[in-house]
C-alpha cells in the first residue's frame, strides 16, 4: 500500500480537493491564502510521487518540488503583503468586503 | 453714352443716358449712405443728428424731379421706359437674377409720391424728433426705409422687387418698434413683420411659380412670355389665376387688406412722421403698385381680380366701420388708410387700374398731411392721443387746423379737392364696367368717411376743451419745420386733382400711364366711354358727392364744427341704441381676440405639445435605447461581483463541466 | 529491540502503518484547516498537516525536500502566516460566519474535483514500482539543480528576490498624500462624489 | 508665384497639428503665449486656404490639387487629396470660424488653456481632412479624428450637464459612423471582388464609376444616410444637438453649428449621391419628407425654448433641413442652394452663438425670461444680435436668403406643395426669432439684468474683432452670392449628372 504510486496520487488529490474547499468557501483572505498553500503542497506531494516511482523523472521529481516552494514563498510573501495593504484600507480581513473591483 | 450698356433681354428699350443712370444710382446710393453713416457716426451728431439724412433726401427728391420730368413730360425714354443692368446677382445654373433698375411711367408716378412726401417728412422729423434721444437712429432708418421703397418702385425684376419687399417691411419693423421699452411697441413692431411675412410668403411662392413657368423673373420677359404661355397652351388658365392670387397675396399682407389687416392700426404705435411716410403714404401702397406693375398678368386672369376686387371692397367697409367708433386720433386715421386702399383695390378688382394709382398718388398726399397734422396736434397736447382728451383746438394751433380741415376734405372728397376726382373715378368706373355692388358698397363707405372724418376734426379742433388742465396752458403750435411741410402737403392735397385728374377719366395721369395699362386695356377690351357729365356719369357724381356732404353735416351736427357746439347727449344716446354693433365696431370685429386664440393660444399649445414630444418621445428612444443598453449591462455586471471566489467557484465548476464532457466524449 | 516485521492483528508492514498514520494526520489537519473557526488554530493545524507531508517525502526517498518542507514551510510561510493572522485580527474579530454563502456549492466543486481526479486516478495505469535505488541522493539533485536547471535556479532567485522586495512595498505603511496634490482642479470629475474617500483616509491611519 | 507644386492641401491639413505640438511645449503658466501661438496657427491655416484659391479653376471639371501617396498599399489604401468648389468653400468656411472661434474663446476659456487650444487646432485638422480626403478610408479616419478632440471640448469645458451632453454627442455620432464604416468596407469588398484586385477600392474617383448591385447600394446608402443624418442632424435624429448645444462652451458651439454639421451636407454631396445614385432616388422621397418635418417642426419647437442656446439649436435643425432638402430633390437650383445654405448658416448660426456667448460672458445665464431691455445698455451688442437675427430669418440682400431661396425655387419645381410646406418657416422663423430678439434687447431692462450693474458692458473690442468679419461675410454673400455661386456651379452640375437630374414631379 505505501509503496503505490495511486495511493500517493490520491491522497494528493484528496489535500487538493480540501485546499479548493477552503479557497472557494472561507471568507478569510488569509485561510483562503492557507487553502493555496495546501493545494500547493497537494501538487508538490504528487509530484515528488512520480518522482520516486517513474525512473525517468528519478532525481528531478524533487527538485521540482523546491522550485514549487520557492515560488510558493514568494506567493505567500507578496499574497500576504497584499492582504495587509488591503487590511489597512478596508478594516477587515473578509473578502466578500473588498468588492470595489466592480464599479 | 450710357455707363450699362446692358438692358435685360427682350426688353425693346432704352438704357437712359449715363447721367439718367447715375441718377437712377443716386437715388438708392443716397439714401443709403445717409443710413450708414447716421448710424455709424449719428450719436456723436446729437441734436444735429438730421444733418446728413435730411439733405441726402433732399438730393434724392431733386434728383427725381428730374427723372420725373424726362419720363412723363419730355418722353425721354419712350413707352417702354429705360432699363438697366446694374450686375448678375445671383448665378444659378439656369437660374439668374440680375440687379436691374427700369424707369417708366409707373415709377415715375410712384416717385411723385414716395420722394415728395419722403423728403417733407424727414424735414418735419426735425422738429418733431428734436427732444429724442434715440433721433440719430429715427434718421438713420427713415433713410433706409427711402432706400428701400425706392429700391422697390425701381426694380425691374421680381426678386429684387422682393428684396425690396422684405426691406421696407424691415424698415416698418424698425420704426414701429423704435420706442422698443414700449412693450405694446416692440409687440407691434413684431406683429407688423409676421403678418407682412404671411403675404411675403405668397408672394414667394408666385415668384417661384412664375420662374418655374417662364424661366425668368425680369418683367419685360415675364409680361411678354407668360400671357403668350397661356395663348399657346402651354400653361392652364387656373395656373394664371393661381400665380396672381399669389402675388395678389403678397399685396395683401403689405396692403393690410382683409384678413391681414391687423398691422397697421397697430403700427401707429410708431412716430407719427412713420406712420404718415410708411403706414400711409408709401409702403402700404406697395401692395397696389404691385398688382399694377403686373398688370399683363392680371389682365390674363379675371377670376382673380374679382377677389381683388372683393378682398379690396370688404377692407374698405370694414375699415370704415371700425374708423367710425376708435378714439385713438391715429388709430382713426389708420382705418382710414386701410379703406382708403380697399378702395384702391376694388378699382384694380374692377379693372380701373389708372383710378387705383390716381387714388394712390391723392391719397398719399393727403393722408400723408393728414398724419403729420396729427403729430403735431399730439406734440401740441404733449403726447395725447385720445380724442376725448382734445377738444377746442383751432384757435390754439390754427395753421395745424388749417391744414388738416384742407386734408379732410380732401379725403371726404369735396371738389375741387384731390380726394374727390380720384374716388369719383373709382366708383363711376366700378359702376359703369358693371360692378355695381362694388358701387353701393363703395357709396356706404363714403358716407361713412365723411362722418368719421368729421367725428376726428369736430373731437380734436371743435367744441369744448378737454385737454389735462396740467398741459392746457402749455399748447402751442409747432415749429417752423414742422408747420411748413404741412402748409407744402396741403398744396398739392388741394390742387393735384386739379392738375391731373382733369377731364375726368381722360386726365393727364391717363395718359401718362396709358403705356403702362396698354396690355390690360387691351385684354379686358373697354375702350374709354365718352364722358358724359349731363348723363350717367353726372349722376354718379352727384350721388358721391352728396352722401359726402350727408356724412359731414352729421358728424357736424353730433361733434361740432367752428362755432358750431357738439351734442354729446345725443351722441351717447346713439351709441346706446346701438350697443350691439357699437361695441363691435370699438372692438374692431373682435380680430385681435381670434387672432390672439387661433395664433397665440393655440399655435403655444400646439408648439409647446410638439416640444413635450421631442424631449419625452423622439429623444425619449433615444435614450430609452441608451437605457436598454444601460440595463442589459447593468444585469449582465450582476455576474461580476468583484469576489474572486465567485470567479474561482466559476472556474472550478467550468474545469469540472469540461472534465466530465471530455470524459464522456472520449467514452 | 527488534520490531516484527508486520504489525501484529492488522498484517500491516510498518511503512504501511506510518503511512496511515501519516495520511491521517495530513488530511485531518488540511481539514481542520479549512472548517476551522479559529483562524490561529488554523494556522497550527497547517503546521500538523505540513509535517505530516514531510514524513511522506521521507517515505518516497526525497529526504531533501523532507527537509526543505520544514525549513519552507512550517519554518518561514507558516510563521509568516502566523504573523498575519495577527496582525490582521481587529478587535471587531471575525466574524462568526466563517463561510461564504457559496459554501455548499464549493462543497460540492471540491467533492467534485475529488472524484474526477479519483476516477482519474484510478482507472489510469500507472508505472508499475521502481527500485529503490532510484530514489536520488542529495548529490544527484545538487548536480542536477546546477547543470540542468541552473537557469531557472537563478529565475527563482530573482524571483524571490522581487517577491521579497514587493513585499516588503505593499506591506510598507503607506505615506499620507501629499494634500496639494489631491486639489489639482480636475472639472470632469468636479461633479462626482469623490469615491470612498473618507474610508480610504481613516484606513490609513491603520491598527 | 507658383504655388502648383506645393502640397498645398496636406499644409491646410496639418498646420493645426504643427500648432498643436508648438503648444504642447509651452509651459502652462504662459497662457497668453499658448493663446497667441493658437491663434497664430489658425489665421496661417486661415492664410493658407486662402491660397488656394487664386489657383483654383472654377471652370474645371473633376477635382483639382490632387496629392496621391499609398498608404496601405495591400487593401488600395491611399493618402489621396482634392478639392472641388464644394469641398474649397467649405474649406475657407472651416478656416474662418476656426480662428474666430479660437478668439472668441481667449477670455471664457479659463482652466486648461493649453488642452483647449490643442483639442481645438486638432478639432480643425479633422475638419479640414474630412472636406479633402478623396479616399473613403482616409475620409473615415478624419471624420473620426473631429469626434475625439469636440468630446473633450464639450465634456471638459462646458455647463453643468456636459458629461451627459457629451456622451450623447459621441455615442449618437459613432453609431452612425461605424454603420458607415462598414458600408466602406462593403463597397471596397465588393469592388475588389469585381475587379478581381485591391487597387483603387477605397479611392473615391474609381468607386463613384462604379455601378454598385443595387442591394448592395440600398443598404449602403442607408448606413451611410445614418451616419450623414446624424451629423446634419435630421429629424429624428436630432435631439443630441441641442443638448450639445446648450452644454458646450461658446467656440464649440460656433464650430459645431459652423462646421459640424456641414459634414453631413457635405458627406451626402460627396459621397451618398455620387456612389450610390440608384439608391438616393429610392430613398429621396422619404429624406425629402424627413426634410420639410425637420424645417416646419424645428421652427415650432423653436419657438417655446426657455434658453437662448436651445432656440438657435433648433433654429439649426430647421435651417439644416433646407439643405437636405435642396440636396435630394436633384435639381441644379436646389443644390447650389442646398451649399450656399450651409455655408450662410455657418457664418449666421455661428455668429449668433457667438452673440449668446456675450450674453453669456456678462450674466452666466441665457434664460430668455430673464433678460430684457438690452438695447439700452448695450446699443451696439443690441445692433450686432439684431443683424443676425434678421440674417438667419432670412432677410433678403443678407446671406441668408439667396440659399433658402434657391431651395425653395428647386422644390417648387418638384413639388409645389412641398414648396409650399417649407415656405411656412418663413413665417415661423420670423415668429421665433423676433419674439426672442423682442424679450431680449426690447422692453425695459429687466432686474436681473439690473443686478449686474456696470458688469453689463456692450460688447468689447475682442468680441467686435470676432463679430466683424462675420457680418461682412453676411453682407457679401448676400449681396453677391455669385462669389459661392460660381465655385459651386460645376461640381454641382456633375454630382448631378452622376445621379440622374432631377426627381420627375411627384405632385403638381
Amino acid at each position: 500500500m505505501s509503496q503505490s504510486l495511486d495511493a500517493y496520487l490520491i491522497l494528493a488529490s484528496l489535500l487538493f480537493a480540501i485546499g479548493t474547499f477552503g479557497f472557494l468557501a472561507r471568507r478569510n483572505a488569509i485561510a483562503m491564502l492557507m487553502s493555496i498553500e495546501l493545494m500547493l503542497n497537494a501538487v508538490n506531494l504528487a509530484i515528488v510521487a512520480f518522482g520516486a516511482y517513474v525512473p525517468a523523472l528519478a532525481g528531478h521529481g524533487a527538485l521540482i518540488a523546491l522550485f514549487v516552494m520557492a515560488v510558493a514563498a514568494a506567493e505567500a510573501t507578496v499574497g500576504l503583503a497584499i492582504v495587509i495593504a488591503i487590511y489597512r484600507n478596508k478594516r477587515t480581513p473578509l473578502v466578500d468586503e473588498y468588492a470595489s473591483m466592480r464599479e | 453714352m450710357p455707363f450699362f450698356t446692358e438692358a435685360p433681354a427682350e426688353a425693346v428699350a432704352t438704357t437712359g443716358s449715363s447721367l439718367d443712370q447715375l441718377l437712377v444710382i443716386a437715388l438708392l446710393a443716397l439714401p443709403l449712405a445717409g443710413f450708414g453713416l447716421t448710424a455709424l457716426v449719428g450719436r456723436r451728431l446729437g441734436a444735429r443728428a438730421w444733418i446728413i439724412a435730411v439733405p441726402a433726401i433732399i438730393v434724392v427728391w431733386l434728383a427725381a424731379l428730374y427723372l420725373i420730368y424726362q419720363t412723363l413730360i419730355v418722353g425721354a425714354f419712350g413707352d417702354a421706359g429705360m432699363h438697366f443692368r446694374l450686375y448678375e446677382w445671383i448665378p444659378a445654373g439656369d437660374f439668374h437674377v440680375d440687379v436691374n433698375f427700369a424707369v417708366d411711367a409707373l415709377t415715375a408716378v410712384m416717385l411723385i409720391v414716395v420722394t415728395t412726401v419722403g423728403m417733407l417728412v424727414h424735414v418735419y422729423s426735425i422738429g418733431y424728433m428734436a427732444h429724442d434721444p434715440g433721433r440719430w437712429r429715427f434718421f438713420a432708418y427713415l433713410n433706409f426705409f427711402m432706400f428701400s421703397m425706392l429700391l422697390l418702385v425701381l426694380a425691374d425684376n421680381f426678386l429684387l422687387l422682393f428684396v425690396a419687399w422684405e426691406l421696407v417691411g424691415l424698415s416698418s419693423y424698425l420704426l414701429i418698434g423704435f420706442w422698443y421699452r414700449r412693450r405694446s411697441a416692440a409687440l407691434a413692431a413684431k406683429k407688423a413683420f409676421i403678418v407682412n411675412r404671411v403675404g411675403d410668403l405668397g408672394f414667394g411662392l408666385g415668384i417661384m411659380a412664375i420662374w418655374t413657368t417662364v424661366g425668368s423673373l425680369d418683367f419685360g420677359e415675364v409680361f411678354t412670355r407668360l400671357p403668350g404661355q397661356l395663348e399657346s397652351g402651354a400653361i392652364q388658365p387656373w395656373m394664371m389665376i393661381g400665380i396672381c392670387l399669389l402675388l395678389f397675396a403678397g399685396a395683401m399682407g403689405k396692403s393690410a387688406q382683409f384678413p391681414l389687416h391687423v398691422w397697421l392700426p397697430d403700427a401707429m404705435e410708431g412716430p407719427t412722421p412713420v406712420s404718415a411716410l410708411i403706414h400711409a403714404a408709401t409702403m402700404v401702397n406697395a401692395g397696389v403698385y404691385l398688382v399694377a406693375r403686373a398688370n399683363p398678368l392680371f389682365a390674363q386672369a379675371p377670376e382673380a381680380l374679382f377677389i381683388v376686387a372683393a378682398v379690396g371692397i370688404f377692407t374698405c367697409i370694414l375699415a370704415a366701420s371700425i374708423a367710425l367708433t376708435q378714439k385713438d386720433i391715429k388709430r382713426v386715421l389708420a382705418y382710414s388708410t386701410l379703406s382708403q386702399l380697399g378702395y384702391m383695390f376694388a378699382a384694380l378688382g374692377v379693372g380701373a387700374f389708372v383710378p387705383a394709382i390716381f387714388h394712390l398718388v391723392t391719397h398719399g398726399f393727403f393722408k400723408g398731411l393728414l398724419f403729420l397734422g396729427s403729430g403735431s396736434v399730439i406734440h401740441a397736447v404733449h403726447d395725447e392721443q385720445d380724442m376725448d382728451r382734445m377738444g377746442g383746438l383751432w384757435r390754439r394751433i390754427g395753421i395745424t387746423h388749417a391744414t388738416m380741415l384742407v386734408g379732410s376734405l380732401a379725403i371726404v372728397g369735396i371738389p375741387p379737392l384731390a380726394g374727390f376726382f380720384s374716388k369719383d373715378e373709382i366708383l363711376g368706373e366700378s359702376f359703369k364696367l358693371g360692378f355695381v355692388w362694388v358701387w353701393a358698397i363703395g357709396i356706404v363707405v363714403a358716407l361713412m368717411t365723411a362722418f368719421y372724418m368729421f367725428r376726428l376734426m369736430g373731437k380734436t379742433f371743435y367744441g369744448p376743451s378737454n385737454v389735462d388742465p396740467h398741459t392746457e396752458p402749455r399748447i402751442h403750435e409747432s415749429p417752423r419745420s414742422m408747420t411748413v411741410p404741412l402748409i407744402l402737403l396741403a398744396v398739392p392735397s388741394a390742387l393735384i386733382g386739379l392738375a391731373l385728374g382733369l377731364p375726368p377719366e381722360n386726365g393727364t395721369i391717363h395718359h401718362w400711364l396709358e403705356p403702362v395699362f396698354r396690355p390690360l386695356d387691351e385684354a379686358l377690351h373697354h375702350g374709354a366711354a365718352d364722358y358724359q357729365i349731363l348723363g350717367i356719369d353726372g349722376f354718379l357724381l352727384g350721388a358721391s358727392v352728396a352722401v359726402a356732404a350727408v356724412g359731414m353735416i352729421v358728424a357736424w351736427r353730433l361733434f361740432g364744427f367752428f362755432r358750431l357746439g357738439p351734442r354729446p347727449a345725443l351722441v351717447s344716446s346713439v351709441t346706446g341704441r346701438l350697443r350691439g354693433p357699437y361695441v363691435f365696431s370699438l372692438r374692431k370685429w373682435y380680430f385681435d381676440e381670434l387672432n390672439d386664440l387661433l395664433f397665440v393660444r393655440i399655435g403655444g399649445v400646439v408648439a409647446r405639445g410638439l416640444w413635450w414630444f421631442d424631449v419625452h418621445v423622439i429623444d425619449g428612444a433615444v435614450n430609452g435605447v441608451a437605457s436598454l443598453t444601460q440595463g442589459t449591462g447593468r444585469g449582465l455586471r450582476l455576474v461580476q461581483t468583484g469576489r474572486v471566489q465567485n470567479y474561482a467557484l466559476g472556474i472550478a465548476a467550468g474545469l469540472l463541466v469540461v472534465a466530465v464532457g471530455y470524459l464522456i466524449v472520449a467514452r | 529491540m527488534a520490531l516484527p516485521q508486520t504489525i501484529p492483528l492488522l498484517g500491516w508492514s510498518w511503512d504501511d502503518l506510518i503511512f496511515v498514520v501519516l495520511a491521517g494526520v495530513m488530511l485531518g489537519g488540511a481539514l481542520m484547516v479549512v472548517i476551522g473557526r479559529n483562524i490561529i488554530r488554523s494556522g497550527l493545524y497547517m503546521i500538523l498537516s505540513f509535517a505530516a507531508l514531510a514524513g511522506f517525502y521521507v517515505l518516497l526517498g526525497a529526504p531533501i525536500v523532507a527537509a526543505a518542507q520544514v525549513l519552507i514551510y512550517i519554518g518561514a510561510i507558516s510563521v509568516l502566516i502566523l504573523f498575519a493572522i495577527m496582525l490582521t485580527q481587529s478587535k471587531a474579530g471575525p466574524s462568526n460566519l466563517v463561510f461564504h454563502h457559496q459554501a455548499w456549492a464549493a462543497g460540492v466543486a471540491a467533492v467534485g474535483l475529488a472524484v474526477l481526479l479519483l476516477i482519474v486516478i484510478l482507472f489510469t495505469d500507472w508505472p508499475a514500482e521502481v527500485a529503490d535505488g532510484v530514489a536520488a541522493g542529495t548529490a544527484a539533485i545538487a548536480r542536477l539543480l546546477f547543470s540542468d536547471y541552473v537557469l531557472a535556479f537563478e529565475i527563482v532567485s530573482v524571483l524571490l528576490l522581487a517577491a521579497v522586495i514587493g513585499g516588503v512595498f505593499l506591506a510598507k505603511r503607506e505615506e499620507a498624500l501629499d494634500p496639494g496634490e489631491r486639489q489639482v482642479d480636475e472639472p470632469t470629475l468636479a461633479r462626482q462624489p469623490p469615491p470612498d474617500r473618507p474610508r480610504g483616509v481613516a484606513a490609513s491611519e491603520g491598527p | 508665384m507658383d504655388l502648383t507644386g506645393l502640397p498645398l492641401l496636406t499644409g491646410v491639413i496639418f498646420t493645426p497639428l504643427i500648432g498643436a505640438l508648438l503648444i504642447a511645449f509651452v509651459p502652462r503658466e504662459r497662457e497668453a503665449l499658448t493663446r497667441w501661438l493658437a491663434l497664430g496657427t489658425a489665421l496661417v491655416t486661415f492664410a493658407i486656404s486662402l491660397l488656394l484659391l487664386p489657383g483654383f479653376d472654377p471652370a474645371a471639371t473633376g477635382f483639382q490639387y490632387v496629392e496621391t501617396a499609398d498608404w496601405i498599399p495591400a487593401f488600395g489604401i491611399q493618402y489621396k487629396l482634392g478639392l472641388d468648389g464644394i469641398s474649397l468653400v467649405l474649406v475657407v468656411l472651416t478656416t474662418t470660424l476656426s480662428w474666430i472661434s479660437i478668439l472668441a474663446s481667449f477670455g471664457p476659456i479659463k482652466s486648461r488653456l493649453k488642452e483647449f487650444m490643442i483639442s481645438f487646432l486638432i478639432l480643425e485638422v479633422g475638419m479640414i481632412g474630412v472636406f479633402l480626403a478623396l479616399d473613403l478610408f482616409l475620409f473615415y479616419i478624419f471624420w473620426e479624428v473631429v469626434l475625439v478632440p469636440m468630446y473633450l471640448i464639450i465634456g471638459i469645458w462646458g455647463g453643468a450637464n456636459r458629461i451627459y451632453a457629451t456622451l450623447k454627442f459621441v455615442l449618437y455620432t459613432l453609431i452612425g459612423s461605424l454603420l458607415m464604416l462598414v458600408a466602406i468596407l462593403a463597397a471596397a469588398f465588393s469592388f475588389q471582388a469585381a475587379t478581381g484586385s485591391w487597387a483603387g477600392a477605397f479611392d473615391f474617383e474609381q468607386l463613384r464609376g462604379f455601378g454598385f448591385d443595387p442591394t448592395l447600394q440600398f443598404l449602403a446608402f442607408g448606413a451611410f444616410f445614418l451616419a450623414f443624418a446624424i451629423k446634419v442632424p435630421m429629424f429624428p435624429f436630432h435631439t443630441w444637438l441641442p443638448d450639445a448645444h446648450v452644454e458646450a462652451p461658446t467656440a464649440g458651439s460656433v464650430i459645431l453649428a459652423g462646421v459640424l454639421l456641414k459634414l453631413g451636407g457635405y458627406g451626402f454631396i460627396r459621397f451618398c449621391l455620387p456612389l450610390f445614385p440608384q439608391a438616393a432616388h429610392e430613398w429621396a422621397p422619404l429624406i425629402i419628407v424627413l426634410s420639410l418635418i425637420a424645417i416646419i417642426y424645428g421652427a415650432i419647437v423653436a419657438m417655446v425654448q426657455p434658453d437662448l442656446k436651445k432656440l438657435v439649436a433648433y433654429s439649426s435643425v430647421s435651417h439644416m433641413g433646407f439643405v437636405t432638402l435642396g440636396i435630394f430633390i436633384f435639381q441644379p437650383q436646389g443644390m447650389q442652394g442646398a451649399i450656399l445654405q450651409m455655408v450662410n448658416h455657418g457664418i449666421i448660426t455661428g455668429a449668433l452663438f457667438l452673440c449668446v456667448g456675450v450674453i453669456y460672458e456678462r450674466t452666466h445665464d441665457r434664460t430668455i425670461a430673464k433678460m430684457g431691455g438690452l438695447a439700452a445698455p448695450t446699443p451696439v451688442y443690441a445692433a450686432i444680435f439684431g443683424f443676425f437675427m434678421l440674417a438667419s430669418l432670412g432677410l433678403p440682400g443678407l446671406g441668408g436668403f439667396v440659399g433658402e431661396f434657391l431651395v425653395f425655387l428647386g422644390t417648387f419645381d418638384y413639388s409645389p406643395i412641398a414648396a409650399a410646406i417649407a415656405s411656412i418657416v418663413v413665417i415661423l422663423g420670423a415668429a421665433y426669432l423676433m419674439w426672442m430678439y423682442q424679450r431680449v434687447v426690447f422692453g425695459e431692462l429687466s432686474d436681473f439684468l439690473k443686478g449686474l450693474g456696470h458688469h453689463l458692458t456692450d460688447v468689447t473690442p475682442q468680441e467686435l474683432v470676432t463679430l466683424t468679419p462675420l457680418i461682412a461675410l453676411t453682407l457679401a454673400f448676400g449681396v453677391a452670392p455669385g462669389l459661392i455661386l460660381d465655385l459651386i456651379q460645376m461640381p454641382v452640375g456633375e454630382v448631378l449628372a452622376r445621379v440622374g437630374g432631377p426627381l420627375t414631379g411627384a405632385a403638381p
